[in-house]
C-alpha cells in the first residue's frame, strides 16, 4: 500500500469546455501540512471541490488511502475522513452551538441511528472537548445564528476537526482576519497538522510564512512549481504570474 | 463632503453601530479599520442606504440623505464596492459597467457612456467584455467591480477590503489604480481594509471601529500602523 | 389513428402550446425574473377575459367585431393596473420569500375569484369571437379554425416582443441585472422598487393580453384562470426558470404531448400520463431545458 | 434542566390535560358540534405532517392531499367492499360496465391488510417521491411546483379512471367498519374518542421524535444543506424520512377524515386542499407541533362558521386570512407567543455572491 | 313557534355555482311566496343557506349541520349526481329529507331523497328516440367524466344497439375541462350525424366556442344537449348555440298560466334580464311538493311527509306533475331548438307524462327499487 493519504492521479475537470483542472496529480502524506497558492482562477478551490465530491472530473481519479472516492457521493466521501471548511462560515443556524457540536461529533451518521435519543457518553466528552478547544464553553446553548462571525468561523471549525478527519480542507480560513487572528489561526492549523493532514490555501503570503509547510503553486489547472515559500518567492515565473514585483521595489 | 453624525444601526433587535461620527472630505482617502464583525460593512452599507439607521443622520455634500433610498444616493454620487464585489454573475462584463450608467439618470448632463479612463486602469474590463461575470476569477472580478463603481462618475466611492482573496500581483495592480483615482478623478474613497500596510500608504485620515463604536481617529501620518494594531487584536 | 387525424392533432398540438405559452409568459417573467410565485396569474387571465366582455359590450354596438382591437390595450392596461395594485398592496413585503408569495397570491387569487362572481355573475359573460375570425383555413387534410390560427400568432407576438425586450433592450438588462442581485442594483441607481412595479404590472399585462386570446376559445367565468395554472407553471419550470424561450420550446413539447396523448386515449388519462411525465423529465433535467442558476429559488 | 427540556416536559403535560379535556367533551357537547370536532381534530394529524416536512425540514409540499388521498382511498375501498353485498360487485362499477372486480381491490375485502395500507400506501408513494425528488436535490418551488403537479396528476387519474375509482363521486355509501354500524351514534362517539387519542398519540410521537437527533438534523438540513452534508450526513435521505412521515400522518388523516365524512373524493384530496392544509399551519405557526395542529383545528373551525354566516364573504375572509398571516404573522401565531425562544431564520436579502459558500 | 326552517344547498361558489346559484334563487323565489300567502300549516318558512362550494365532502358536511344543528324540516339542494351521492349517507343517517332538482342517471332510491329532476327515460332516452326519428342514425356522445354522463350513456349506448343505430364515438372531458381541439378532431374522424351532449357546467362554452371555430354550426352537425338551458345559453353566446338542440322537462317557453306566473315572478324579483330553466323550475316546484305533503301528513317530520308525499300531484311550471312510489317525478319532455335570443322553441314533446324508471330494463336489467 502506498504511504500516501491522498492522492489526485491526472484529474481534468472542465466547466462547458473550460479547463479548470488539467491532467493535475498530488499528492498528501499522512498528518501532513501543505499549502496551496496560485492566482485567482488557478483552479484551487476546484481542487478542493473535486477531493470532496462536489466537482465530478472529466478524468482522472481521486484515491484516499488507496481506495478510489471519486465518483462516490460527498457525504460518503466525508464519512470516510475528509472534512473541509468553507470561506463563509457554514454553521447550523437553527441549532444551539453544542447541538452544531454534537452532530458532528456523531459517528454514526445513518437515519435510523439519528432515531435513537441515547447520548453516547464519549461523544458528549468529545463535544465537551471541542466547547473547550473553541472557546465557546459559555456560549453553548446559544443558537448558532445569534453567534458573531468570529464566533462561526471558531464554532466551524470546532465542527470540522470534530471526526478527528484525516484530511482538513481550508480555502481561505484567513479571508477577513486581521493580522493578530491570522497568527491565532496559523497556530492552530499547525497545532492540527500531525493528527490531521491539512490542504490550506490562502493568498496572504505573512499567513503562508507562518505555517513554514511545503507550499505548491497552481496555474491553469496544473501544477506550476513546488518547494518552500522562500524558495518561491524569488522565482521570477511566480513573481510573474502571482506574487508581483516585491514589495520594497513596488514603493 | 460625506458626513456621519450620531448614526446608529441594528439588526432586528440586535444593535450594531454605535453612534458613529465620521466625515470624508472632498478628494479625501479614509481608512476604516476593526476587527472582524465590528461593523465595518455594516457602516458602509448604512451610507450607500442598504441598511437603514436607527438614529443619526447622514449627510451628502450638505444634503440628509440617511432616509433616501440607495438608488437615490448612488445618483447622488455615491458608489460602493461590496465586500465580495457583488458582480451580476449572469451579465457579461460589459453589461456589468453598462448597469452603472443607471446612477447618471438624475444627471442629464452626463453623457451615458463608459468613461475610457475604466478600460485604461482595468485592461480586462475591455479584453473581457463579451465573458459572463461569474465565470472570471476573483482578481479580476475585483477590477470589474471598482471599475463598474467608477462607471457611476462618482464623488465618493466606498470600497469593502477590495483585497480579500486577491492574488498579491492583482493587489498591486489595484493599489496602483486606486491611487490613480485619487490621482486623476479626485474621488474622495472611504476604504474599509485589514491590510494595514495598503490602507496606511493609501488613506490621508484613519477610524478606527470597536464593537460598533468610533475608538480612535486621526492623521495617517502621524502614527505608525503598528500602533493602531492593537485595536485589532483579540 | 389515421393520417388525417394525426396531421390535425399536430395542428392540435401547436393551438394547445399557444395557449400553455400564453398562459405562462407572464408567469415566466414574474416568476423567473422576480422569484415571485404569482398563484393568483389565472385571476389576471380571467381579468382580461372580463375586461374583453366589457370592451364589447361598450363598443360593440359602434364598432361591431372591431371591439377586438379595443380589447387589447383594455385588457392590457386593466390587468397591468390591478397588477400594480398588488405589488404595493402585498407583493412588495414579500421579496426574498418565494414561497410565501406562493401562499400571499392563493389568497389574492380567491378574493379576485369572489369579486369577479359578485361583479359579474357566477354564471361567466358570454364572448364571441369576430365574424372574421369564424372562418378557418385548410391545408390539404388539415382545417386551421382561424381564431386558432389567431391565438398562435397572438403568442408568437407575445413571446417575440418579451424576448426583445429582456434580451435586446436596456431595461431587460436593469431587470436582469436586479434579478441577480438587488442590493447591488440599488447601489448602482436602479430604482428598484419601481422596477419591481414595473416588471409585475408587464406581467400581469401579458396576463391580460392573453385573457384576451383565451376568451375567444374558453369561457368567461370565475374560476376560468385556475384552470390553466398547474399547466402554466409546468410550462416555467420545463422550460427553465427565467428563460423565456425555454417556456417556448417547452409549450409546443407539452401542447405536442398533450395532443398525442389524447389522441391516442382519453382525455383525463392523457392529463394524469403527461404530468407524471413531466415529473419524470424533471428527474432528468431538474432545472429544465436551459437552465439558468437560480439560487434564490432553491435556498426558500 | 436546560430551557427546552422543560418546555418539552411543559408541552407533554399540557398535552395530557388537554387530551383529557376533549376526552371528556362527548359528554357535555353533542350533535353536529361534536361530528365537526372529531372531524377536523382528525385533519390536524395531517396538519402534524405539515409541521414536520415544511416547518422542520424545510421542504413545502402542496401536494398532501396525494398522501391523505391514498390513506382515505385505502380504507374507503375496504368500507365499499364491506357494504357491497357478496359476490356483487360495488355499485358505481355496476354503472360503468366493469364486469369483474380489479385485482387491486381484492385484497382489501381484508380489514387487516386494508389498515395496513392505510399508512403503508401513502408511506411508500412519498418515499417514491420523495426520494427521486431529493436524490437530484431538487428543491424549494420546484418541490412545490412537482408535488402540486403530482397531487394533480393524481386527482385527474382517480376522476377519469370511474370504473376503478368511482371517479369524480368519490366513494360513498359505507354501511360497517370492522363489523360495527357506521350510522351509529355508538360508532359516532367511538370515533370522536378514537381520533383524539390518535392525534394525541402522534403528537407525543413526533415531539419525541423531534427531540432526538433526528430532530436537529432536519434543522440542520432544513439551514444548511451543503453543511449537514459536508459532515458525513446524507441531507436526501433525511428529507425522505421526513416526507415519508409527513405522508403517513397525511394518510393516517386521510382514512380518520373518511371515516367521519363517510366519503372519500378527488375533490377533497386536491390542489386547494393541499394548499389550504398548508396556510393553516402557516396560521398556527409552521414550525410548531402545536402552532400546526392548532392552526388547522381553529382555520377549519372558523371556516365552518363563516362559511355558514356569509356563504359570500367566506372566500374573502379567508383569502384575506392567507395574505394576513403571511404578511403579518410569518411564524404564525406559535411565533408570537414563542418568538424569543426558538428564532427560524427567514430568508434574508443576500448581498454577497460567495461561490462556495457551504 | 311560528316559523319552520327549511335548508338550501347549493354551490354558491366554484365551477359549480355557475348553474346552480339561480337554483337557489328559485328556491327562494318559492319559499318567499309561500311566506306572502300564510306559510305552511300557519308557520312561515326560515331558509338556512349554505354553501357547497363544488365541492362534494362539504355538500355532505354542509348537510350535516343543516340536519343535526339547524334540525331542518327539509333541505333543497344539490346539482351533480357527485353532490347528491354524497350527501345521501347523511340523510339516510339522520333521517332527513332532499329534494333534488336536477336530471341525473337513475340507479338509485334512497327513501330520504326525492328525485324530482329527470330520470334517463324521462330525458336522454326519448331525446334518442327523437334523433332516431330524424334519421340521425350515426351517433357520438360526448359528455363530462363523471357519474351522469357516463351512466346516461351506457344506458343510450345499449338503446343504440338495440335500435340499429350506430355509435360513431364517445369522449369524457374532464369536468370544468376548457380544451376540445382533440375531442373535434375525434369527432371530425368519426363523421357522425348528431352528437348527443352530457357536457356540464362550464365546460359547454368552451365547446360550442370551438366547435363554431372548427367550422361546425347546427346546420352541419346538429348537437342535442342535457345539461344546457336558457341560463347557460346566455354564458355560451346564443349565436353559437343557435340551432342545436336540448332536451328537458321544462322551457321558458312553454306555453301554460302556472309558467308566465312563475317567469314573471322570478323576472319581478331578479331583473327582467333573468331568465329561467328546468332545474330552476324544478327547484321552484320542490317547495310546493314539499308544502303540498307537510298539508297532506299535518307533520313536518320528514318521515311522515316522506310517506305522505308519494301521490302528491301539482300544477306546476311543467305543467301537471305527481309523485310516484319511488319519490321521482311523472312529468312531460320536451326536445327544443335554441334561437337568437337563446330560448328554446319546442319541436317536439312526449306524448303526456312519463313515468320515471330509476333502473334501465335495458342497462341494468331485474334492478327495481325496494
Ligand atoms: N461552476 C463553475 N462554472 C464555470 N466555471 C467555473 C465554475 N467553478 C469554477 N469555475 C472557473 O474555474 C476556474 C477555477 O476556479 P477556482 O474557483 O477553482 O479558482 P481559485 O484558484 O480557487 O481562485 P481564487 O483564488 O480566486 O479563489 C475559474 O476560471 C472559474 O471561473
Ligand atoms: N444579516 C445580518 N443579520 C444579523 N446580524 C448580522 C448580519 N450581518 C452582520 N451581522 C452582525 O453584525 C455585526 C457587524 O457585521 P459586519 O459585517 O458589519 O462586520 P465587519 O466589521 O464588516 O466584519 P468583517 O471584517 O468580518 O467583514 C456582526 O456581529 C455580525 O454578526
Ligand atoms: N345529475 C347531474 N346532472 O349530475
Ligand atoms: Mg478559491
Ligand atoms: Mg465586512
Amino acid at each position: 500500500m502506498s504511504p500516501e493519504l491522498l492522492e489526485v492521479r491526472g484529474v481534468t475537470v472542465s466547466f462547458g469546455g473550460f479547463k479548470a483542472l488539467q491532467d493535475l496529480s498530488l499528492s498528501v502524506q499522512p498528518g501532513s501540512l501543505r499549502v496551496l497558492i496560485g492566482p485567482n482562477g488557478a483552479g484551487k478551490s476546484t481542487l478542493l471541490d473535486t477531493i470532496i465530491g462536489k466537482v465530478r472530473p472529466a478524468a482522472g481519479e481521486v484515491y484516499f488511502r488507496g481506495e478510489k472516492i471519486s465518483g462516490l457521493p460527498e457525504h460518503l466521501i466525508a464519512r470516510r475522513g475528509i472534512c473541509r471548511k468553507f470561506q463563509a462560515p457554514g454553521v447550523l443556524d437553527g441549532l444551539s452551538v453544542r447541538d452544531n457540536l454534537r452532530l458532528a461529533v456523531r459517528a454514526d451518521k445513518g437515519v435510523l441511528a439519528s432515531f435513537s435519543p441515547r447520548r453516547r457518553q464519549e461523544e458528549e466528552a468529545r463535544t465537551d472537548e471541542l466547547l473547550a478547544l473553541t472557546g465557546l464553553g459559555e456560549r453553548q446553548d446559544v443558537m448558532a445564528s445569534e453567534l458573531a462571525h468570529g464566533e462561526k468561523q471558531w464554532l466551524e471549525i470546532g465542527m470540522v476537526v470534530a471526526g478527528r478527519p484525516a484530511l482538513l480542507l481550508l480555502d481561505e480560513p484567513t479571508a477577513g482576519m486581521t493580522a493578530q487572528e491570522t497568527a491565532q489561526t496559523a497556530e492552530l492549523i499547525r497545532s492540527l497538522a500531525g493528527k490531521h493532514a491539512v490542504l490550506v490555501i490562502d493568498h496572504d503570503m505573512q499567513f503562508v510564512e507562518l505555517l513554514a509547510a511545503p507550499v505548491t503553486v497552481l496555474h491553469q489547472g496544473q501544477v506550476f512549481r513546488e518547494g518552500d515559500l522562500d524558495h518561491l518567492r524569488n522565482d521570477p515565473d511566480v513573481m510573474e504570474i502571482y506574487l508581483g514585483r516585491p514589495r520594497e521595489a513596488a514603493d | 463632503m460625506l458626513k456621519l453624525e450620531h448614526v446608529s444601526a441594528a439588526y432586528g433587535q440586535s444593535p450594531v453601530l454605535f453612534d458613529i461620527d465620521l466625515e470624508v472630505r472632498d478628494a479625501e482617502a479614509v481608512a476604516l479599520i476593526g476587527r472582524n464583525g465590528v461593523g465595518k460593512s455594516t457602516l458602509l452599507r448604512t451610507i450607500s442606504g442598504l441598511h437603514p439607521v436607527t438614529a443619526g443622520g447622514v449627510r451628502l455634500g450638505g444634503e440628509a440623505v440617511e432616509h433616501a433610498p440607495a438608488f437615490a444616493r448612488a445618483r447622488a454620487g455615491l458608489a460602493y464596492v461590496p465586500q465580495g464585489r457583488g458582480l451580476f454573475s449572469h451579465l457579461t462584463v460589459e453589461e456589468n459597467l453598462l448597469m452603472g450608467l443607471s446612477a447618471l439618470g438624475g444627471r442629464p448632463a452626463t453623457k451615458k457612456e463608459i468613461p475610457p479612463l475604466v478600460y485604461d486602469l482595468f485592461p480586462i474590463c475591455h479584453d473581457m467584455r463579451a465573458r459572463k461575470a461569474g465565470n472570471l476569477s476573483g482578481g479580476q472580478q475585483q477590477q470589474v467591480a471598482i471599475g463598474r463603481a467608477l462607471v457611476t462618475r462618482p464623488a465618493y466611492l466606498l470600497l469593502d477590503e477590495p483585497t480579500e482573496g486577491i492574488q498579491p500581483s492583482i493587489v498591486q495592480d489595484i493599489e496602483a489604480a486606486l491611487g490613480r483615482i485619487r490621482a486623476e478623478l479626485r474621488v474622495a474613497v472611504l476604504l474599509v481594509e485589514q491590510y494595514l500596510d495598503f490602507a496606511w500608504a493609501f488613506a490621508d485620515r484613519y477610524y478606527v471601529l470597536q464593537r460598533g463604536r468610533v475608538v480612535e481617529s486621526g492623521l495617517t501620518a502621524d502614527v505608525q500602523p503598528s500602533a493602531v494594531q492593537r485595536y485589532l487584536s483579540v | 389513428m389515421d393520417l388525417t387525424f394525426l396531421a390535425n392533432q399536430l395542428f392540435t398540438g401547436l393551438s394547445v402550446a399557444s395557449i400553455l405559452l400564453l398562459a405562462a409568459l407572464g408567469l415566466a417573467l414574474t416568476f423567473g425574473l422576480m422569484r415571485v410565485i404569482n398563484m393568483a396569474h389565472g385571476e389576471f387571465l380571467m381579468v382580461g377575459g372580463y375586461l374583453t366582455y366589457l370592451a364589447a359590450r361598450w363598443t360593440g354596438p359602434a364598432l361591431g367585431d372591431g371591439y377586438l382591437w379595443v380589447a387589447f390595450p383594455l385588457a392590457f392596461v386593466g390587468t397591468a393596473l390591478l397588477g400594480a395594485l398588488l405589488e404595493v398592496l402585498v407583493i412588495r413585503r414579500l421579496y426574498g420569500r418565494p414561497l410565501d408569495t406562493l401562499l400571499a397570491t392563493f389568497g389574492i387569487s380567491l378574493i379576485l375569484q369572489q369579486a369577479a362572481r359578485q361583479v359579474f355573475g357566477s354564471t361567466g359573460v358570454p364572448v364571441t369571437a369576430p365574424a372574421w375570425l369564424s372562418g378557418s383555413v385548410t391545408l390539404g387534410a388539415v382545417t386551421m379554425p382561424g381564431s386558432r390560427l389567431f391565438v398562435i400568432a397572438l403568442s408568437l407576438l407575445v413571446i417575440g416582443a418579451v424576448w426583445w425586450l429582456l434580451s435586446r433592450t436596456r431595461f431587460g438588462m436593469v431587470v436582469r441585472a436586479v434579478n441577480q442581485n438587488r442590493e447591488m442594483a440599488a447601489a448602482l441607481g436602479v430604482n428598484t422598487r419601481a422596477l419591481d412595479l414595473l416588471v409585475f404590472s408587464l406581467g400581469a399585462g401579458i396576463a391580460g393580453v392573453a385573457g384576451v386570446g383565451l376568451a375567444l376559445l374558453a369561457p368567461v367565468n370565475p374560476t376560468v384562470g385556475a384552470a390553466y395554472m398547474v399547466n402554466a407553471f409546468l410550462v416555467v419550470v420545463v422550460g427553465g426558470v427565467g428563460s423565456v424561450l425555454g417556456a417556448g420550446v417547452a409549450a409546443i413539447l407539452l401542447g405536442s404531448l398533450t395532443a398525442l396523448a389524447e389522441g391516442l386515449t382519453s382525455e383525463s388519462l392523457a392529463q394524469a400520463a403527461l404530468l407524471v411525465l413531466v415529473v419524470a423529465f424533471l428527474q432528468w433535467k431538474p432545472r429544465g431545458l436551459f437552465p439558468t442558476e437560480s439560487r434564490a429559488l432553491e435556498d426558500a | 434542566m436546560t430551557r427546552p427540556e422543560t418546555a418539552y416536559r411543559t408541552s407533554m403535560l399540557a398535552l395530557v390535560v388537554l387530551t383529557a379535556l376533549l376526552l371528556l367533551t362527548p359528554f357535555v357537547l353533542g350533535g353536529y358540534a361534536l361530528t365537526l370536532l372529531g372531524r377536523v381534530l382528525a385533519l390536524a394529524l395531517a396538519a402534524l405532517g405539515v409541521c414536520v416536512v415544511w416547518g422542520r425540514a424545510g421542504i413545502l409540499s402542496l401536494g398532501q392531499g396525494l398522501f391523505f388521498g391514498l390513506g382515505g382511498y385505502a380504507l374507503a375501498m375496504h368500507l365499499k367492499l364491506a357494504a357491497t353485498p357478496k359476490g356483487e360487485l360495488p355499485d358505481f362499477m355496476l354503472y360503468n360496465g366493469v364486469e369483474k372486480l380489479p385485482w387491486f381491490w381484492q385484497p382489501f375485502h381484508s380489514a387487516p391488510f386494508a389498515l395496513l395500507m392505510v399508512v403503508a400506501l401513502p408511506g411508500l408513494a412519498a418515499f417514491l417521491i420523495g426520494w427521486l425528488m431529493f436524490r437530484r436535490r431538487i428543491t424549494g418551488v420546484f418541490v412545490s411546483i412537482i408535488t402540486q403537479a403530482l397531487v394533480l396528476a393524481f386527482v385527474t387519474w382517480l376522476s377519469g379512471a370511474q370504473g376503478l375509482t368511482s371517479g369524480t363521486n368519490g366513494i360513498t355509501d359505507f354501511q360497517t367498519f370492522l363489523g360495527l354500524n357506521m350510522r351509529s351514534d355508538a360508532f359516532a362517539r367511538g370515533l370522536y374518542w378514537a381520533t383524539v387519542l390518535l392525534l394525541a398519540l402522534s403528537l407525543a410521537g413526533t415531539a419525541w421524535l423531534l427531540r432526538t437527533p433526528f430532530g436537529s438534523l432536519l434543522t440542520a438540513v432544513r439551514d444548511n444543506e451543503n453543511r449537514t452534508r459536508f459532515l458525513g450526513y446524507n441531507p436526501a435521505a433525511f428529507k425522505v424520512a421526513a416526507f415519508v412521515l409527513g405522508g403517513v400522518l397525511s394518510g393516517l388523516s386521510g382514512a380518520l377524515y373518511t371515516l367521519h365524512l363517510g366519503t372519500i373524493s378527488p375533490a377533497m384530496i386536491g390542489v386547494a386542499f393541499s394548499i389550504e392544509l398548508v396556510v393553516w399551519v402557516a396560521l398556527g405557526g409552521r414550525a410548531s407541533l402545536w402552532g400546526a395542529a392548532g392552526g388547522l383545528v381553529l382555520g377549519e373551525l372558523a371556516k365552518d362558521r363563516i362559511s355558514s354566516a356569509a356563504p359570500d364573504a367566506w372566500l374573502y375572509v379567508m383569502g384575506g386570512l392567507f395574505v394576513g398571516v403571511v404578511m403579518f404573522l410569518p411564524q404564525g401565531v406559535a411565533g408570537l407567543l414563542t418568538r424569543r425562544r426558538t428564532p427560524v431564520p427567514l430568508p434574508a436579502p443576500e448581498l454577497r455572491e460567495v461561490r462556495d459558500v457551504a | 313557534q311560528g316559523t319552520v326552517k327549511v335548508g338550501v344547498l347549493h354551490s354558491l361558489t366554484g365551477t359549480m355555482a355557475i348553474s346552480e346559484l339561480t337554483v337557489a334563487n328559485a328556491t327562494q323565489l318559492a319559499v318567499d311566496e309561500i311566506n306572502a300567502a300564510g306559510g305552511v300549516l300557519g308557520k312561515k318558512l326560515v331558509i338556512v343557506k349554505e354553501d357547497g362550494a363544488s365541492d362534494w365532502p362539504t355538500f355532505a358536511t354542509k348537510a350535516e349541520k343543516l340536519l343535526t344543528q339547524d334540525r331542518v324540516a327539509a333541505v333543497f339542494g344539490g346539482w351533480t349526481s357527485a353532490s347528491r351521492k354524497a350527501m345521501l349517507p347523511v340523510f339516510e343517517k339522520n333521517k332527513g329529507l332532499l329534494f333534488y332538482p336536477v336530471q341525473f342517471e337513475g340507479n338509485e332510491c334512497s327513501p330520504n331523497i326525492i328525485y324530482t329532476g329527470a330520470q334517463p327515460n324521462q330525458q336522454a332516452l326519448p331525446a334518442l328516440e327523437w334523433a332516431l326519428s330524424k334519421g340521425y342514425k350515426n351517433i357520438f356522445l360526448l359528455g363530462s367524466d363523471y357519474v351522469y354522463p357516463r351512466t346516461a350513456n351506457l344506458i343510450l349506448k345499449k338503446h343504440i344497439a338495440a335500435s340499429g343505430a350506430k355509435l360513431a364515438g364517445e369522449e369524457y372531458v374532464a369536468l370544468g375541462g376548457t380544451e376540445f381541439s382533440s375531442v373535434i378532431n375525434k369527432i371530425k374522424a368519426a363523421k357522425p350525424q348528431v352528437i348527443i351532449n352530457t357536457l356540464n357546467g362550464d365546460s359547454n362554452v368552451s365547446f360550442f366556442k370551438q366547435y363554431q371555430a372548427a367550422g361546425y354550426s347546427a346546420a352541419t352537425l346538429p348537437v342535442i344537449s342535457f345539461s344546457i338551458a336558457e341560463q347557460e345559453a346566455q354564458a355560451i353566446g346564443p349565436q353559437l348555440l343557435q340551432g342545436q338542440y336540448a332536451t328537458w322537462n321544462y322551457f321558458q317557453s312553454l306555453p301554460g298560466a302556472a309558467n308566465k306566473k312563475f317567469v314573471a315572478a322570478y323576472k319581478k324579483k331578479y331583473g327582467a334580464g333573468a331568465v329561467v330553466t328546468d332545474p330552476m323550475a324544478h327547484a321552484y316546484l320542490d317547495v310546493y311538493l314539499w308544502k303540498a305533503a307537510v298539508e297532506k301528513a299535518k307533520s313536518f317530520d320528514p318521515v311522515a311527509v316522506r310517506k305522505a308525499i308519494v301521490g302528491v300531484s301539482l300544477n306546476s311550471p311543467l305543467g301537471k306533475v305527481t309523485v310516484d312510489k319511488s319519490g321521482s317525478l311523472t312529468q312531460g319532455v320536451y326536445t327544443g331548438q335554441s334561437g337568437a335570443g337563446g330560448q328554446f322553441k319546442t319541436v317536439a314533446q312526449s306524448r303526456g307524462v312519463v313515468q320515471p324508471q330509476p333502473y334501465d330494463k335495458l342497462a341494468f336489467p331485474g334492478k327495481t327499487c325496494p
